[in-house]
């Protein structure tokens, strides 16, 4: 299989794509469900005021054009005049207003954003004004964060937080629902009043989107055997499969792999409650000393294209956030030290390290194995634990001190730092700290890139000595599918833009 | 006969209650929250707890069971969490793949197992007959995951003949449903016919010594009347018992066939419910299954009524 | 004797097979001990079976995975037979037992087995008990009602009566002749069971229920190893074809030791033995 | 021409330590429409012989047989398997020992009935089945059509079991002792209607029985087995009035007889004797009454018992009241299927009464079950099993079952059981290789005689004997009865005797009561019924009665 060249012909209208998909998006509210599923499709259809380039800058959509006053406090947003509803409705600045309103209450990141923010209101119905309690550096890249799909006002009104129903999945986009039969299969179809932006170049989720395909169709599909067969037998046009599956599908003529931007950042993480063995910082550093972390990667990572040696919690594609600081920490690899450390930290040879851990995703399981072994090198014992992803939360949180460490990975793609899980695990592993807190107050005070990215370096620096997440590397993300599919070389979420060759 | 049925609609009644409350506490044993699972790790508490009460789990165990029990008596089996919909309705679109799965295989194992078996028995000298009789002790020891991964490998990876996943209704689709079908219901019917035919051929083992068989030969009748007529049908009881478990097991059970297929059935509903703790959804599975496999063993109680006239089914 | 050769030659390759898990592992490198370079080797001399993901030495994860599998199916068999039996017993015996036991066991069967599984798994995390509680529990009502059937025949002859007669106490009956009439199927029973149990050991692991990892059984090597089914074919062939095997050795113990039980199913094969050599 | 010729036919049994013959060299011959009787010694080969000639003992046990068996001139040791299978049912019809274990527990006695039909004759077939139903005295036919066999009674079972062979109208009809469950004015119906087969067909008959009565009414000829071997072979007449082996004569010395009465003990045929050649009858002399009689009498008050629920329900005892003294011998004769062995179930508590209540001693059976401690029960009442064969645990060794209320009722163990388990085998006149023996192994004789013993072994002071020597020889059958004889002599022993043989019970019994349709109709001593029956049955069953032909040395009878 070759990577995609710019040989794919003129656009061809028509046709159905299908694609598998992992599990059922189960919502399509993007606020009250965050899982990647329901981003994937939640993409196609709905739409913010910004969105993300190929670069994970953003870039005006719904907004046609936007002020920013001297202070920085006080944005106004004038709206597109001709964007109508899957069902019919105008936009408005009111469906604005509620839609952020309730992304500020309910959404993670909107929760983190909203200290920050005085109030959204309508000015007229196309403008929106925007008001800081004090200046916010990243507020245009968090409108352009998932959870700001703008929603009619009206399906908002007196949600419950478990979210709406798949009647009120309307948004602006592209696309719209057509059918979904749960469990099964979900079927995307055109929405012909869609109207496009002119720009033709920003790619990723920005800029003009056209609508070839007729519909989409996603399928459930969990058993990763059977994703990659039906791949093989042209059941689906496109999955992204295990990064096991990726050097056999490489070598499948049938099948085009195609690298996405972002990744994931592949993390350990210690436990900074008291109680925990890793609660004294010489034995996080212990731990980092331990970890031979390019064997574990080529252990569980499937394939050199898949595996990027960085200990940084940014995919390097994320330009503005991807920083080297304390890359010579993520390097260091000295066992015999660890095993001194360990014992002056009080976790001496014979004691027992608790990992919890789960099986619902293969990796999470392989990490825990190969830290088992490391860890019985230097003459520790471990105790494992797994259990599914829904039972290790709770019990991750149910008894805060009663685990030393967890395997976890994180989307590396994301633009602000309120949304990086890397940065916001205190909830989970008591890892928050004031030093933390004022790193973040000072990027957001930042008034100019370069600001921002020397404090984006300090963020990145402090994760390495504080060792909140002890990173192994970042995993990127690869699609495989069938070579009709063309156009396709953007984001793997979308596929506007893309269509099938006949 | 109608006795039997008003007694044992009466059971089925109670065993649904029983189940009902012995699954409702049951899956609340479980740790791991529903809200948690959606929100994720960074996720604050109070919002864990906003999103729990939102989906009906605040408030003690006794006042949930006993709001869903009251709502379940009015036919109302609540919401899914995750799916925002009537679990009825979630359930109901998942019956009839798994349906169309167990009773196909089902149904074709047992004329399989019973055809191989009473060949066997009528010619136990025929190579082919023996041969088939000794594979379904094969057939038992397959993994049915393994045999399935292979299967998939052969006949649709390479072969390209047999769609290698998928499911479509038999009656609304027929055309793309049945080669679908082809390898889940060949999969479930090599093992379940392996057991078939051992439970078969040791009931029938059993029955051969009776001196009823004399008679039956003294009337003339050749070897493969009395082995079909006399025989089978006296030793069918057990192949029965085995055929009311397996179809039981099969309903709760063919995950990993399902999963591995694609076929969206009540068993990977089942589990992808469980995974997200949606409580709602995993009792209205749960008391579909019962009720399923409740159906089924009144049919086999009756087919024994009907089969030994001496067990008065009390 | 025929049947006494193939009893013997299979109880003799089970015997083989079990000395071989329990002694082996004394010999082999560690099951634990990861090799990142060494990953996915076919087989070869220094690795008879080649490795795996992890550059784990198969043929040693193969026979210490032996122990956790054989081990595990022998004791849910001897758990479920033994609890099945008993229940199967009594209730088929004693018709004020029977309606309380069945509805019970109705009950009990009709609680998705895999719910009970993965309730049992998850809260109480995957681990050997677990399983062997897990399974125990889903297989003993099947067991149960497959004797009960048998034993509703056997309860209705005449000779039952004859021994209550005769002034034996219902227990003893129960034990004396009703049991040994049931044996046979009893014996077939306990094959199922143990074929069964390696299997389904083999389904828990596949879907995360099962013994967790790195603790090898035969179940969940198949299911690591899975995802190289095209690149690394032996991870999935050699513990299939290991399960495979056993469960077929047993079954073959069973049906002989089946006959060496049942006097009439004895006689039978002489029968058959007879007539084939006559005509 | 004969139609069926036996030739030297010998049948062996296959075991580990070499062959074990059951048949020895036997020849004899069969012309068509005549009727060959076959009577000798329990355990003496008939039925294997018989069932050799229509070939179905190779199905059941690893025979090797050599001889010719010659049916209308083909040797049937010969031929394959398949034209084996087109003379069974057609050419050979076969009436089974044991009815209820012939019969397939699960189907209608219809289905059975006309199975050996072709699907388009069906109407016929079952127009022919109600015909024969009827003619072999089951007038309810259609009830009986739809019933099951264990839902009938032994009677009606053997007679399904008649009707069942001769629904292809065989050329030979190997009955084997067709008519033992049947009361005798059945019996005489059955006969008659096997003669009207005779001479309406042609049909020849290969006939086995124990009873001379029987034989000396429809036997053309007879042949006498012993020990595996023909010992003697003739026209009837000749046979019963001059026979030349000294085993018969002493086997007709045996036939209990009208108006003799036994109750001081029965002719027994002694093997010394009769392998020295001399008269090789022996009465044993029972010991004197020396112990007083004491215990307490059994008391059947009102009882009752109904099958089926409301609607299609029988009445199968209806109201019986009756009373057995201590010691006391008291037969019980009826028709087949009125009720005798459900009266006899009730009594030994294995069935409740509907209503009612029986009492022996301090035992009371009530409709709610029994009162009081079942082992002390069990130890004062014992019941025999009209059928022995599914009264027999079949995996349990002969000595097994016989041990099995001694361990229990007396706590014996060890070796003393053990002797006492050879005795009572000896006791009751089996050789003493049965102990080791499967119930499968025996035959019919050998396995009512195991079912005797286990049933003297806990020496119970009341017997219910439901056709305890149906399946006996006469010298068998006297043996078992000295030994209740003696029993009653030297302990309190109540017995209560269920049995077609008028006959026997008449010269044994203390009292004898007879039953019709559910209802005890007469109690009597014997002298009184058989010379003044009051009831219209009673008078019907005597004249029904197969009588010997008075035998040549009288003298013999009273020795
Ligand atoms: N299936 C068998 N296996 C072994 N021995 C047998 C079998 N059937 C019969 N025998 C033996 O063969 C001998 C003859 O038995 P058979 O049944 O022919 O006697 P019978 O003359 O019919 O006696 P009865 O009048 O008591 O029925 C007996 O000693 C019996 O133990
Ligand atoms: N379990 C049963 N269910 C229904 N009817 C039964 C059952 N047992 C016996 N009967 C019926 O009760 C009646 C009496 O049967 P029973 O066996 O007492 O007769 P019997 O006098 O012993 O006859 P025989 O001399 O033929 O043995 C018969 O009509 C029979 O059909
Ligand atoms: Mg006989
Ligand atoms: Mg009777």
């Amino acid at each position: 299989a070759t990577q995609n060249s710019g040989t794919d012909g003129p656009p061809v209208r028509g046709g159905n794509l299908t694609v598998a998909v992992p599990t059922d998006p189960q919502s399509l509210d993007m606020v009250a469900n965050p899982g990647q599923v329901t981003a994937q499709i939640g993409n196609m259809m709905y739409e913010k005021l910004f969105e993300v380039d190929r670069d994970f800058t953003a870039r005006p959509m719904l907004v046609d054009n936007y002020t920013t006053s001297q202070d920085r406090l006080v944005y106004t947003f004038t709206l597109r005049k001709d964007v109508t509803f899957q069902d019919g409705n105008p936009l408005t600045a009111a469906d604005v207003v509620a839609s952020l309103d309730r992304w500020r209450k309910a959404h993670r990141t909107g929760q983190l954003v909203s200290p920050d923010i005085d109030s959204i209101t309508a000015g007229d119905p196309h403008t929106v004004q925007l008001r800081l309690k004090r200046p916010r550096y990243p507020i245009i890249d968090e409108l352009a964060s998932p959870g700001t799909e703008i929603y009619e006002a009206k399906n908002l009104a007196g949600l419950p937080a478990t979210g709406f129903g798949q009647d009120k999945a309307i948004g602006t986009g592209p696309y719209k629902l057509k059918s979904w039969d749960i469990g099964q299969q979900l079927v995307l179809q055109r929405y012909d009043g869609y109207k496009s932006r002119s720009e033709q170049d920003w790619g990723g989720q920005a800029g003009a989107k056209h609508a070839y395909l007729d519909t989409v169709t996603y399928k459930v599909v969990a058993d990763q055997d059977a994703l990659v067969n039906g791949l093989q037998t042209g059941q689906w046009d496109h999955a992204m499969p295990t990064n096991d599956q990726y050097e056999s599908l490489k070598a499948n003529p049938a099948v085009v792999v195609h690298n996405l931007p972002g990744g994931n950042e592949n993390v350990i993480i210690p436990n900074f409650t008291k109680g925990s063995r890793f609660a004294d910082p010489r034995a996080r550093q212990a731990l980092n000393l331990l970890l031979d972390k390019p064997a574990i990667n080529a252990a569980t990572g499937g394939s050199k294209d898949l595996t990027i040696e960085t200990g940084a919690f940014a995919s390097p594609d994320n330009k503005s956030f991807y920083s080297t600081a304390g890359e010579d920490v993520y390097r260091q690899h000295d066992p015999a030290r660890a095993k001194q450390l360990l014992a002056e930290a009080g976790v001496p040879a014979g004691s027992t390290v608790h990992i919890v851990t789960t099986n619902s995703y293969p990796e999470f399981g392989k990490w825990a194995v190969l830290l088992q072994d490391e860890l019985s090198k230097i003459g520790i014992q471990t105790k494992i634990d797994t259990y599914d992803f829904a039972t290790m939360l709770g019990t991750l949180t149910k008894d805060p001190a009663g685990w030393d460490l967890t395997t976890l990975f994180f989307d590396s793609a994301l633009t602000s730092p309120a949304q990086m899980p890397a940065l916001t695990l205190g909830t989970l592993n008591g890892s928050s700290s004031a030093e933390l807190d004022a790193l973040l107050a000072q990027f957001n005070a930042s008034t100019n890139a370069d600001q921002a990215k020397s404090t984006v370096d300090k963020l990145q620096d402090l994760t390495w000595r504080q060792l909140s997440v002890i990173t192994l590397s970042q995993s990127r993300l690869y699609a495989a599918y069938s070579p009709r599919l063309k156009g396709y070389d953007n984001f793997y979420r979308i596929f506007w833009n893309s269509w099938l060759a006949p | 006969m109608t006795r039997l049925l008003l007694r044992r609609l009466r059971d089925l009644l109670v065993i649904l209650v029983v189940v009902g409350t012995m699954m409702f506490f049951v899956i609340r044993l479980i740790p791991g929250d529903p809200a948690l699972a959606i929100l994720g790790p960074t996720a604050r508490p109070a919002d864990v707890a906003a999103l729990r009460s939102a989906m009906g789990l605040d408030g003690s165990l006794w006042e949930q069971y006993l709001s869903w029990a009251g709502h379940v008596l009015h036919g109302d089996f609540g919401s899914s969490i995750t799916y925002h919909q009537p679990v009825l309705g979630v359930v109901l679109e998942h019956i009839p793949p798994t349906l169309t799965l167990a009773v196909l295989s089902s149904v074709i194992s047992f004329l399989l197992s019973v055809a191989v078996t009473s060949w066997y028995a009528v010619s136990p000298r025929n190579p082919l007959a023996r041969a088939l009789d000794r594979l379904s002790a094969l057939g038992m020891a397959i993994p049915d995951f393994w045999i399935s991964l292979v299967l998939v490998l052969v006949f649709s990876v390479t072969l390209r003949w047999l769609p290698s996943s998928g499911y479509h209704s038999l009656f609304t689709d027929p055309v793309q449903a049945l080669p679908a079908l082809v390898l889940p219901l060949v999969v479930l019917v090599i093992g379940q016919t392996a057991l078939f035919v051992l439970t078969l051929r040791e009931s029938m083992l059993g029955e051969l010594p009776l001196a009823y068989l004399r008679t039956a030969r003294a009337k003339g009748l050749s070897e493969s009347r009395v082995m079909l007529r006399h025989v089978l049908p006296n030793a069918l009881m057990p192949l029965i018992t085995q055929l009311g478990s397996n179809f039981a097991m099969l309903v709760g059970g063919i995950v990993i066939i399902e999963s591995i297929f694609v076929i969206p059935g009540l068993g990977h509903l089942l589990m992808g419910a469980v995974s997200t703790r949606d409580f709602p959804l995993i009792q209205g599975v749960t008391l579909f299954v019962a009720l399923l496999f409740v159906l089924v063993n009144l049919l086999v109680d009756l087919s024994y009524a009907v089969i030994d006239p001496k067990v008065r089914v009390s | 004797m025929r049947r006494n050769r193939t009893l013997v030659l299979a109880t003799g390759a089970l015997g083989l097979i079990v000395l071989i898990v329990l002694v082996l592992p004394v010999f082999l490198p560690s099951v634990s001990a990861t090799d990142p370079v060494h990953r996915l080797l076919p087989p070869s001399a220094a690795h008879l079976l080649g490795t795996d993901s992890y550059g784990r030495d198969v043929a040693s994860r193969l026979v210490s995975g032996g122990r956790a599998s054989l081990g595990l199916s022998a004791l849910i068999t001897v758990c479920a037979a033994a609890t099945g039996l008993v229940i199967g017993l009594v209730s088929g015996f004693f018709r004020a037992a029977d309606a309380v036991l069945m509805r019970v066991m109705d009950a009990w069967m009709s609680f998705p087995a895999i719910i009970l599984a993965m309730a049992l798994a998850i809260s109480l995390g995957a681990s050997l008990w677990t399983e062997l509680i897990a399974l125990t529990v889903i297989f003993t009502p099947f067991t149960a009602r497959v004797i009960r059937s048998r034993v509703l025949a056997v309860a209705s002859r005449a000779y039952i009566g004859a021994a209550r007669v005769s002034g034996m106490g219902r227990w003893k009956t129960l034990l004396v002749h009703v049991f040994p009439n049931v044996l046979p199927l009893a014996l077939v029973q306990v094959v199922v069971l143990a074929a069964a149990a390696m299997l389904v050991d083999g389904a828990m692991s596949f879907l995360g229920l099962g013994i967790a990892p790195p603790t090898p059984t035969w179940g969940n090597m198949i299911a690591e190893g899975r995802s190289y089914l095209v690149t690394a074919p032996w991870l999935v062939v050699v513990p299939g074809v290991t399960i495979m095997l056993c469960v077929f050795l047993l079954n073959l113990v069973g049906s002989a030791l089946r006959q060496a039980v049942d006097p009439r199913a004895r006689t039978l094969h002489e029968l058959q033995r007879l007539r084939t050599r006559t005509t | 021409m004969a139609l069926l010729e036996l030739d030297r036919l010998s049948v062996g049994l296959v075991t580990e330590h070499g062959d074990r013959e059951l048949v020895h060299e036997l020849s004899l011959d069969l012309a068509a429409g005549r009727t060959l009787c076959v009577v000798g010694e329990s355990g003496s080969g008939k039925t294997v012989t018989a069932l050799s000639i229509i070939r179905l003992l190779e199905f059941v046990a690893p025979v090797r047989t050599s001889g010719q068996i010659r049916f209308d001139g083909e040797d049937l040791t010969g031929l394959s398997p398949d034209r084996m299978r087109g003379y069974r049912g057609r050419r050979l019809g076969m009436i089974f020992q044991e009815a209820l274990d012939s019969l397939n527990p699960a189907q209608r006695v219809r289905r059975q009935l006309v199975e050996c039909y072709p699907r388009h004759l069906r109407e016929q077939a079952e127009a022919k089945a109600r015909a024969l139903l009827t003619e072999v005295g089951l007038t309810d036919t259609e009830r009986v059509l739809n019933l099951y066999p264990h839902q009938m009674s032994g009677g009606m079972q053997q007679r399904v079991m008649i009707a069942l062979a001769l629904m292809s109208d065989p050329d030979l009809l190997i009955a084997d002792e067709p008519t033992t469950a049947l009361d005798v004015t059945t019996q005489a119906e059955i006969l008659a209607l096997f003669d009207r087969v005779r001479r309406d067909h042609g049909t020849a008959c290969v006939f086995i029985t124990h009873d001379m009565g029987v034989a000396a009414q429809v036997a053309d000829r007879i042949a006498v087995l012993y020990r595996g071997k023909l010992v003697e072979i003739g026209d009837r007449d000749e046979v019963l009035t001059a026979p030349s082996h000294p085993y018969t004569r002493a086997l007709l010395a045996c036939v209990p007889q009208l108006g003799v009465s036994r109750r001081e003990g029965f002719p027994t045929i002694s093997e010394a004797l009769l392998d020295k050649g001399e008269v090789a009858t022996e009465t044993l002399v029972l010991p004197p009454h020396e112990h007083p009689v004491d215990g307490a009498p059994l008391v059947v008050d009102g009882v009752s018992k109904v099958y089926g629920r409301s609607g299609r329900s029988l009445r199968a005892v209806d109201e019986v009241s009756l009373e057995i003294a201590p010691g006391e011998f008291f037969g019980l004769v009826g028709e087949s299927g009125s009720g005798k062995t459900t009266l006899g179930r009730m009594i030994s508590a294995l069935e409740t009464p509907t209503s009612g209540t029986i009492s022996f001693g301090a035992h009371r059976c009530t409709p709610k079950g029994l009162l009081g401690s079942e082992r002390e029960f069990r130890r004062a009442t014992q019941l025999i099993f009209q059928d022995p064969q599914s009264s027999l645990d079949p995996r349990h060794t002969a000595a097994r079952i016989i041990a099995e209320p001694l361990r229990e009722l007396i706590g014996l163990r060890g070796s003393e059981l053990d002797s006492r388990v050879t005795e009572l085998i000896a006791e009751v006149g089996l050789p003493a290789d049965t102990a080791g023996k499967l119930p499968a192994q025996l035959s019919g004789g050998q396995r009512q005689r195991v079912s005797i013993a286990r049933a003297i072994a806990a020496e119970p002071s009341l017997i219910v004997a439901d056709e305890p020597t149906s399946a006996l020889d006469v010298s068998v059958q006297g043996q078992v009865m000295n030994l209740l004889l003696h029993l009653r002599r030297t302990r309190t022993l109540s017995l209560l005797f269920i049995t077609h043989n008028l006959s026997l019970v008449l010269s044994v019994a203390d009292r004898v009561g007879v039953m019709y349709r559910g209802e005890l109709v007469e109690v009597g001593e014997p002298e009184q019924i058989r010379l003044a029956p009051r009831h219209e049955y009673t008078r019907r069953l005597l004249a029904a009665n197969p009588e010997l032909p008075r035998l040549p040395e009288p003298g013999l009878l009273n020795r």
